[in-house]
């Protein structure tokens, strides 16, 4: 069916779904550390708007306490929690540079189109309007690991996995109102932790190796140890 | 009945290795209860074989463990009674043998606690061997007996060497147990089941048929140290204490060959005459290596091991021609190969520990492993030398001794070539029984080397001048085998009769006219076309001899005179003057020089006229050819693909989420 | 009875008459080189010295040592035994076979080379080493010579060989022309003579037999040297009886006994001018051609044997 | 029932109460108890299942059955024997100065929050938490990884929990994809987590959906089992964590990884096996794929190897292989024998990295070229180790070697040519492992080296099991064995 029978929620729906799809691909371009938290706060206020809409238009009542809980976490916590890190490493005004950022955007683009490749088969059985937020979803995921593997900067990658996660969020909502209450909370709760635990490892990291770059963790390689091994010898 | 001390002799040998583990507080248990049990075991193990030989009866039962579905099956036929009576008699041997050997163990860090042990798991993993019934409880002995028998030879780990020679040993033990398991397992596809019972119904196909041929020929040829899966065995068997490289050599090699003969000729029943090509190819060529790597030891343990691999070969031969002939269906011929086979396996393996037992009695008294350092010793170790002697005329093939019983039945064997259809294999195996020939010529050579640098001529080396006499229990142990070589050359036809239960419960034919002539007179084919008569040829021997003593011998004076050797007028006579075992072996390593790899160091310094030489050293090694041809390479492919797959985890992290990135990537495309 | 009888008449004739066959073939060669040949009687005479003679042995000989001699002789009885010199079918010619007659020889091989190390001088050693490293040739060819009659007349029993080739008479097979020249070869290896080894001379570079026995003085010496000649005589025998079998007895008259010793004496005699001439002729080669040499003899053999199994019998 | 939730809330409440203890004495033997009180609870509870079957409790939130009993009893067994060990091993750690005694709290405390999410992964019903658990495990084990924070051990910590939890989030979009193809089929969506709920309706699921979320679950749960090309993380959080930790990591959360997938593959077989879809054998072929690769790559990567207990990760890897090769081919004969593995590896291997934490005390490195003579300096510790490799490589009479038996059968008839693969791997396998571990237990003594307190007991009891289930395997255990396999492959074994 086509967007214009779906009612106003409904196309609302997609349109933050199309913005969530946008916030994706401005942390892949943004290079500056402060800003890519902003707008990683961003995306998860609009999936948290977006689980609030669906609890609206579907009358889901439980969402809207899923939602309270995405709001706090994604667009609120965390960013502060990042925030407060990036001060207290002095990194806040790192600008990061990434090897061919048109490159990057050119393949994220044609992440979108395999994810909606991939998941068009599915939608033939969504009951839902919102069926093709699957494959927005999927390529929410797939754009963050892409970040992950661009940036060589801990907090960035970082980000890009809290967006990973914030493309699973998005797909439980929008594609399925939601799982059951336990299994969000346990994730909830998961998120969290894996939240602090990061903020640990950063001044740990930073303790070892004097910095955040994760292209200078690389004692533990098997091909290091052996020369290492090698040099010894000789 | 005939079971129960099958399974006692198991028992027995289980029990010597639990009271073995005593022996790191208490030395001493292992002479006064880990061996006399090993005796016990093994007189058991004899008793069984002998019983269900005489009477040719098939006894089955199962233990209580194993696979859910699938107990221990136990089987004893003649078959497996053949190997427990080889089994059995070597196993008494040595533990007689044993006690006198390992005294001197007691005092020093030697771990004698892991000897015993393991000896006792070894020779219950080989009983197993012989006695299971299904793949699973085969290959649990057999891995057994591999792993057991690896811990032996690694007991003088000291040297690096020997932790060379132990690594390369588990790892070929190894490779060969997972051969034959996959052997296993086409059979047992096949015929659904691992019992013995269901693989001998499988209905195989031609090609699965030789697949599963190929497998345990290359498995069990691994353990039993075929050209050239063979590196392992010269380097494994001399370093482990010299009572277990009899078992190993004596013992181990010969359950191998159980193994091939239940699998080719029970399992798959109906074979094929191209497997018997290979075998008498590979088996001809192992021969021949074997004895003319033999000939070109120094040490006499090696020696003797690379002899093993020569005899490995023999028996190998005599098993093609038998699965040729039963191949082109001819069962009577291939009853005689058959039968050739297993009593030069029953020959090798008395023989063989004979001389390693007797090696180790030099080795025990002199601490000296080397010929080059040895000589003389006849007059110092009398009854070893005695013992050795017969046990290098059996080697040698010798009437009337028991080597020669068994190649004499192998030549027959091949001369009824001509009534095969094939002119192809008609002249291959007449040319195969000439390799043999050539065969025995050296290893006569050989062992003439090996007993006359050792025990004849004047001592090398202070610590063999001083050798002292043996514990009576070595004596006695090396006087039971040599007597048996003996019994078993002289009257041939007593094992034979035993022998022929064997083709006769495998394939249903047997030797009808190998001793209608009565016990005097062995014709194998028929009395007009080839008889051989032991008994009367030992007689004529001892005859001739008296006679001639008797009339050549003056009456009363003083018939000798004792002074110094003549040598032609040189002299007088120094040790090092002797022909070493270098120089003697070299006219043949000069004509077969390609066969060897050979690195020779010659050093001279001459005077300042350069006329006279003062100093001149002359060093040699002689390698074994197979390193390089087999092992290397694929040592080397190995490395070369681990180099390659470690670039795989070079360090960035970034890297690996790449990896796990495209590999969800690849995966949706592939699915979608 | 009788046949037992007359085995040991034969083996009467081939332990006696062993040295006759060595002094005729000296005899020959005397005659060829214009020498003064010594009488016939000569072997005896020294064979008796040596028997009376008492016996020197070094100091550090072994037991093995003075055994050693006895063995090879009876070995070599043994084996002298097992040939049909004069009849064929008799009782003792079934207590070995061909194979056995190689075991035998190989006994003596086995004995005299270990006696040569056994005092420990480097002439012994060599002369063993030499012995066994040649043996290791000659003995294939032989066995390859056997195998051919063997497929030939189905058995692998001297006299029934030869029954067989007296029955079939004469027929020119290939094989037995291969054979022969093979043996031939095989048998001046074995026994020791020109142009593998010389028994008449003590250079330490060339001697083979001669370096084994230096040491043995005495009866010792008397028993390896019959020894040797009765070695030659089993080979001419065999020679002589399997390629050209007529004349031998067959059944235990006397007049056919009496065929067969005559018989046997000319075709022995015939033999020792052949081996004379040869040895005339030829010339002393290097131990190391020998190889060589004996390859040919194995070759030789070895063409018999595929010749019969390709010219002879039909596939 | 009781005994199930007493087998949760122990862990639990052990990690609340390690977490105040101070002296690090004190919570060793304290961890101890708790672990031996688990194990006699979860002992019962395996009583009651062996009583009367498997049973479905609160509110249908656990679920136990053949296949998840025995892991239960295994986990906890392992644990009581992993702090047998840890006890005197930690205070060795403690008294060279490597961690605070801070830490010391924190180590106790994780190791049960660990062992808790070890047994809710294994016992819950519900996908969502299964998730929930096993990326719960990660958390608790990241930080004893850097426990000794060395720059090593940091770095590794940080791979460890990257690579992990990218991988653990596309198992939870897989999970949402299940949950998404569920919600079509049964209309109260509460239950469509249900693993029991899911696999009663499994035949009428999507398959498009569920393939996809399958190779997002594979790919997820799979970095966890360590599947080459996700494998990177697995020998780094090994060789740089306390030992003990190794041992656990090796003996446990592997297994729980590989029963996720297993789990979710029982859904997914009879999703695809609908007529409309092409290749019903999808998951079997993936699975197949992945362990393969693993087996063949971890065999190579022994070879070159210098750090003992890195090793011995690569062996756990080309073993996942192996299992999740052997679950892949299906079939009751593969699916019995990859069962039976996983107890087997799991107790083995656990047992290697007590002896090797031993090893490596005595040697003062974990540098295999600096460890030299152990069978004389310490004879228990080198046999230990020695039969422990044995074992592990596959030698009768061990356990290992039936499964491994009963797996190459399996593809023998299924899959012929692949044994000759396998093979060849086996083979490689064990010439790495037997390269290194030569040098190590035979030799001269290097000077210096004296033997230590080590206390072996785990480590023969453990190869005891094994020799035993080599020998002979228990009846109930078969059974349970037997019902698993009929769970998963839909036809009894036996």
């Amino acid at each position: 069916m086509n967007i214009v029978d779906f009612s106003l929620q409904e196309q609302m729906v997609l349109l933050i779904a199309a913005l969530v799809l946008f916030t994706s691909f401005a942390l892949l371009a943004q290079q500056r550390m402060l800003a890519s938290i902003h707008v990683f706060a961003w995306q998860g206020a609009l999936v948290a708007g977006a689980t609030a809409l669906i609890a609206a238009v579907y009358d889901q009542p439980h969402l809207y306490f899923s939602a309270a809980l995405t709001m706090a976490l994604k667009a609120l916590f965390m960013p502060w929690m990042l925030h407060r890190l990036v001060n207290r490493l002095g990194i806040q005004h790192h600008v990061e540079t990434v090897v061919r950022p048109s490159l990057i955007l050119l393949a994220a683009a044609a992440l979108v189109v395999f994810s909606y490749y991939v998941a068009l088969p599915i939608e033939k059985l969504s009951l839902l309007s919102t069926r093709n937020t699957i494959a927005i979803s999927m390529a929410v995921v797939l754009l963050g690991m892409l970040m992950m593997v661009s940036r060589r900067q801990a907090v960035s990658q970082v980000i890009g996995f809290m967006s990973i996660e914030n493309g699973l969020f998005f797909a439980a909502v929008v594609s399925t109102h939601g799982m059951p209450m336990v299994v969000e909370l346990g994730i909830a709760f998961d998120v969290l932790v894996a939240a602090v635990l990061f903020g640990v490892f950063f001044l740990q990291i930073r303790d070892s190796i004097e910095s955040l770059d994760v292209d200078r963790l690389n004692r533990l390689s098997e091909t290091r140890l052996v020369e290492s091994v090698r040099e010894a010898e000789e | 009945m005939a079971i129960d001390f099958a399974l006692a002799a198991v028992l027995a040998a289980l029990g010597s290795s639990l009271v073995s583990t005593a022996a790191h507080k208490v030395p001493s248990v292992l002479r006064y209860l880990a061996f006399p049990l090993l005796a016990v075991s093994g007189a058991a193990a004899t008793v069984a074989g002998f019983m269900v030989m005489g009477n040719g009866e098939v006894l089955v039962t199962t233990l209580p463990v194993g696979l859910p579905w699938l107990e221990w099956q136990i089987r004893v036929d003649v078959l497996s009674a053949l190997f427990l009576t080889i089994i059995g008699i070597v196993t008494f041997a040595v533990a007689i043998f044993g006690p006198g050997y390992v005294r001197e163990y007691e005092h020093g860090q030697h771990p004698l606690a892991q000897l015993g042990i393991f000896t006792g798991l070894f020779i219950t993993g080989m009983l197993l061997v012989v006695m299971a019934n299904d793949a699973f409880l085969f290959m649990i002995a057999w891995e057994l007996m591999s792993l057991s028998s690896y811990f032996l030879v690694m007991f003088h780990h000291e040297q690096a060497a020997n932790r060379r020679a132990g690594f390369l040993y588990l790892l070929m033990a190894h490779v060969g147990g997972l051969a034959i398991l996959l052997g296993y397992g086409v059979l047992a596809t096949f015929g659904d089941g691992f019992s013995f019972d269901a693989m001998r119904a499988a209905p195989l196909t031609p090609l699965w048929a030789s697949v599963a041929f190929a497998l345990t020929f290359v498995g069990f040829g691994m353990k039993a140290g075929l050209v050239p899966l063979h590196a392992w065995l010269p380097e494994a068997h001399p370093v482990a204490p010299s009572h277990i490289s009899a078992l190993m050599s004596g013992v181990m090699l010969k359950v191998a060959i159980y193994g091939f003969i239940r699998v080719t000729l029970d399992l798959i029943g109906d074979v094929h005459w191209g497997w018997g090509v290979v075998a008498l190819l590979i088996g001809s060529i192992s021969a021949l290596l074997g004895v003319l790597y033999a000939l070109q030891q120094n040490d006499l343990k090696r020696l003797l091991a690379y002899s093993s691999i020569e005899n490995i070969g023999i028996i190998f031969l005599a098993l093609g021609m038998a699965l040729v002939f039963l191949g082109t269906g001819l069962p009577k011929l291939g009853a005689i190969a058959l039968v050739a086979a297993l009593f030069h396996t029953f020959n090798h393996a008395i023989f063989k520990s004979l001389l390693f037992l007797g090696a180790g009695n030099i080795v025990q008294r002199t601490h000296e492993q080397n010929l080059e350092r040895m000589g003389g010793l006849l007059t110092r170790l009398p009854y070893t030398g005695f013992f050795f002697l017969i046990g290098c005329m059996s080697i040698a093939a010798l009437p009337p001794f028991n080597g020669f019983a068994s190649e004499w039945l192998t030549f027959q064997a091949a001369l009824q070539a001509a009534e095969l259809k094939n002119g192809v294999l008609r002249a291959l195996i007449p040319f195969t029984a000439a390799m043999l020939a050539l065969t025995g010529a050296l290893a006569l050579a050989c062992f003439v080397k090996a007993y006359g640098v050792a025990f004849l001529g004047q001592p090398r080396s202070r610590r063999v001048r001083h050798a002292r006499k043996t514990a009576y229990g070595m004596r006695f142990a090396q006087g039971l085998l040599a007597t048996i070589c003996v019994l078993a050359g002289v009257f041939p036809n007593v094992v034979v009769n035993l022998l022929d239960t064997i083709p006769r419960m495998l394939t249903g034919t047997g030797l009808q006219s190998a001793t209608t002539q009565g016990w005097l007179w062995l014709t194998p084919v028929a009395p007009g076309v080839a008889s051989y008569s032991a008994p009367l040829v030992l007689v004529g021997i001892l005859v001739t001899w008296l006679i001639a003593w008797w009339f050549s011998h003056p009456r009363g004076a003083r018939s000798v005179r004792r002074g110094p050797a003549w040598d032609c007028g040189f002299g007088p006579l120094g040790p090092t003057m002797q022909y070493t075992s270098t120089s003697f072996a070299m006219p043949i390593r000069r004509i077969f020089a390609p066969v060897w790899g050979i690195e020779e160091k010659i050093e001279r310094q001459v005077d300042e006229y350069g006329l006279r030489v003062s100093r001149l050293s002359h060093q040699q090694r002689v390698y074994d050819r197979s390193w390089a041809a087999l092992y290397e390479p694929i040592a080397r492919w190995v490395q070369f693909a681990a180099r390659r797959v470690s670039r795989l985890q070079q360090g960035n992290i970034r890297v690996y989420i790449a990896y796990s990135f495209f590999t969800l990537l690849l995966l949706l495309w592939v699915i979608s | 009875m009788t046949g037992w009888l007359l085995a040991l008449v034969q083996l009467a004739l081939f332990v006696l008459g062993a040295p006759l066959l060595v002094i005729w073939v000296k005899r020959v060669k005397c005659f060829l080189q214009n020498r003064r040949a010594p009488s016939m009687l000569q072997p005896y005479r020294d064979l008796g010295k040596l028997f009376r003679k008492q016996v020197v042995l070094a100091e550090n000989a072994s037991q093995l040592f003075r055994m050693a001699p006895y063995i090879v002789f009876a070995a070599m009885v043994l084996a002298a035994f097992t040939v049909p010199l004069i009849a064929i079918q008799l009782p003792t010619a079934a207590i070995a076979d061909m194979l056995v007659l190689v075991g035998f020889l190989a006994i003596g091989r086995f004995f005299i080379t270990l006696a040569g190390m056994d005092v420990g001088t480097a002439f012994g050693g060599m002369g063993s080493s030499r012995e066994v490293s040649l043996s290791a040739f000659a003995e294939p060819a032989m066995l390859m010579v056997i195998f051919t009659l063997a497929m030939t007349a189905q058995s692998t029993n001297l006299s029934s060989v030869m029954q067989y080739l007296i029955d079939v008479g004469l027929v020119l097979r290939p094989s037995l022309m291969f054979a022969l020249l093979g043996m031939l070869l095989v048998a001046v290896a074995e026994t020791g003579r020109v142009p593998v080894d010389n028994p008449a001379t003590h250079l330490e570079l060339t001697m083979v037999h001669e370096a084994m026995i230096l040491e043995y003085s005495g009866r010792h010496l008397a028993m390896m040297e019959w020894a040797a000649q009765l070695k030659l005589m089993i080979f001419g025998a065999l020679v002589v009886n399997i390629f050209f079998p007529w004349g031998l007895a067959t059944e235990f008259t006397l007049v056919a006994i009496a065929i067969g010793i005559a018989a046997m004496i000319i075709k022995l005699a015939v033999l020792g001018v052949v081996l004379a001439l040869s040895e005339t002729v030829l010339a002393k080669m290097r131990v190391f051609r020998v190889p060589e040499y004996l390859n040919l003899a194995f070759l030789l053999a070895l063409l018999g044997a595929l010749s019969h199994i390709i010219l002879e019998v039909g596939v | 029932m009781n005994a199930l939730y007493l087998t949760l809330l122990l862990p639990l409440s052990g990690a609340v109460l390690l977490a105040v203890v101070r002296s690090p004495l004190v919570a060793g033997w304290l961890n101890v108890g708790i672990c031996v009180a688990t194990f006699s609870a979860s002992l019962v509870m395996a009583l009651g299942v062996l009583a009367n079957g498997p049973f479905l409790t609160g509110n249908s939130m656990f679920y136990i059955d053949a296949f998840n009993v025995y892991l239960v009893v295994l986990t906890t067994f392992v644990g009581i024997t992993t702090a047998v060990f840890s006890r005197p091993y930690m205070t060795y750690v403690l008294s060279e100065g490597w961690v605070k005694r801070k830490r010391m709290r924190l180590y106790h405390s994780m190791y049960q929050a660990f062992l808790l999410t070890m047994l809710l992964a294994l016992t819950t019903n519900n996908l969502g938490i299964l998730w929930v658990a096993v990326e719960g495990a990660t958390l608790a084990t990241v930080l004893l990884v850097s426990l000794y924070r060395t720059p090593e051990s940091v770095e590794a910590a940080w791979k460890y929990f990257v690579l992990c939890g990218v991988g653990i989030a596309q198992a939870l979009f897989g999970t949402v994809l299940v949950y998404f193809a569920a919600a079509h089929v049964l209309h109260l969506p509460e239950t469509g987590l249900q693993w029991t709920t899911l696999h009663a309706v499994a035949s009428q699921l999507d398959p498009t959906v569920m393939s996809i979320a399958f190779v997002f679950l594979l790919v997820g749960y799979g970095t966890k089992i360590g599947l080459v090309p996700l494998h990177n993380w697995l020998p780094d959080a090994h060789s740089e964590g306390p030992t003990p930790m190794s041992a656990v990591l090796s003996g446990l959360l592997l297994n729980v990884a590989l029963y996720a997938v297993v789990r979710c593959k029982m859904l997914v077989d009879p999703a695809l096996a609908d007529p409309a879809w092409d290749n019903p054998q999808l998951a079997g072929y993936l699975m197949m794929g992945f362990g393969l690769l693993s087996f063949m790559v971890a065999g190579l990567f022994l070879h070159r190897q210098q750090d003992i207990k890195r090793m011995f990760s690569y062996s756990s890897i080309e073993h996942m292989g192996l299992m999740t090769f052997a679950f892949g081919v299906g079939g009751p004969l593969a699916t019995f024998g990859a069962l039976l593995h996983m107890t087997v590896h799991s107790l083995t291997k656990s047992a290697i990295f007590i002896a090797v934490g031993h090893a490596t005390h005595i040697a003062g490195t974990q540098a295999i070229d600096k460890i030299r003579g152990l069978i004389k300096t310490q004879p228990a510790v080198g046999w230990g180790l020695l039969l422990g490799t044995a074992a592990i490589a596959g030698f009768p009479p061990f356990g290992v070697f039936m499964s491994e038996f009963l797996v190459l059968t399996a593809t023998m008839q299924s899959w012929p040519w692949l044994t000759l693969v396998l093979l060849s791997g086996l083979a490689i396998a064990f010439a790495g492992l037997f390269r290194n571990i030569h040098p190590m237990v035979y030799g001269a003594v290097p000077e210096g080296q004296v033997p230590v307190k080590a206390n072996m007991i785990p480590v023969a009891v453990h190869l005891l099991i094994v020799l035993w289930l080599g020998l002979a395997i228990p009846d109930f255990l078969a059974n349970w064995f037997d019902q698993a396999t009929l769970l998963i492959t839909g036809s009894h074994f036996l």
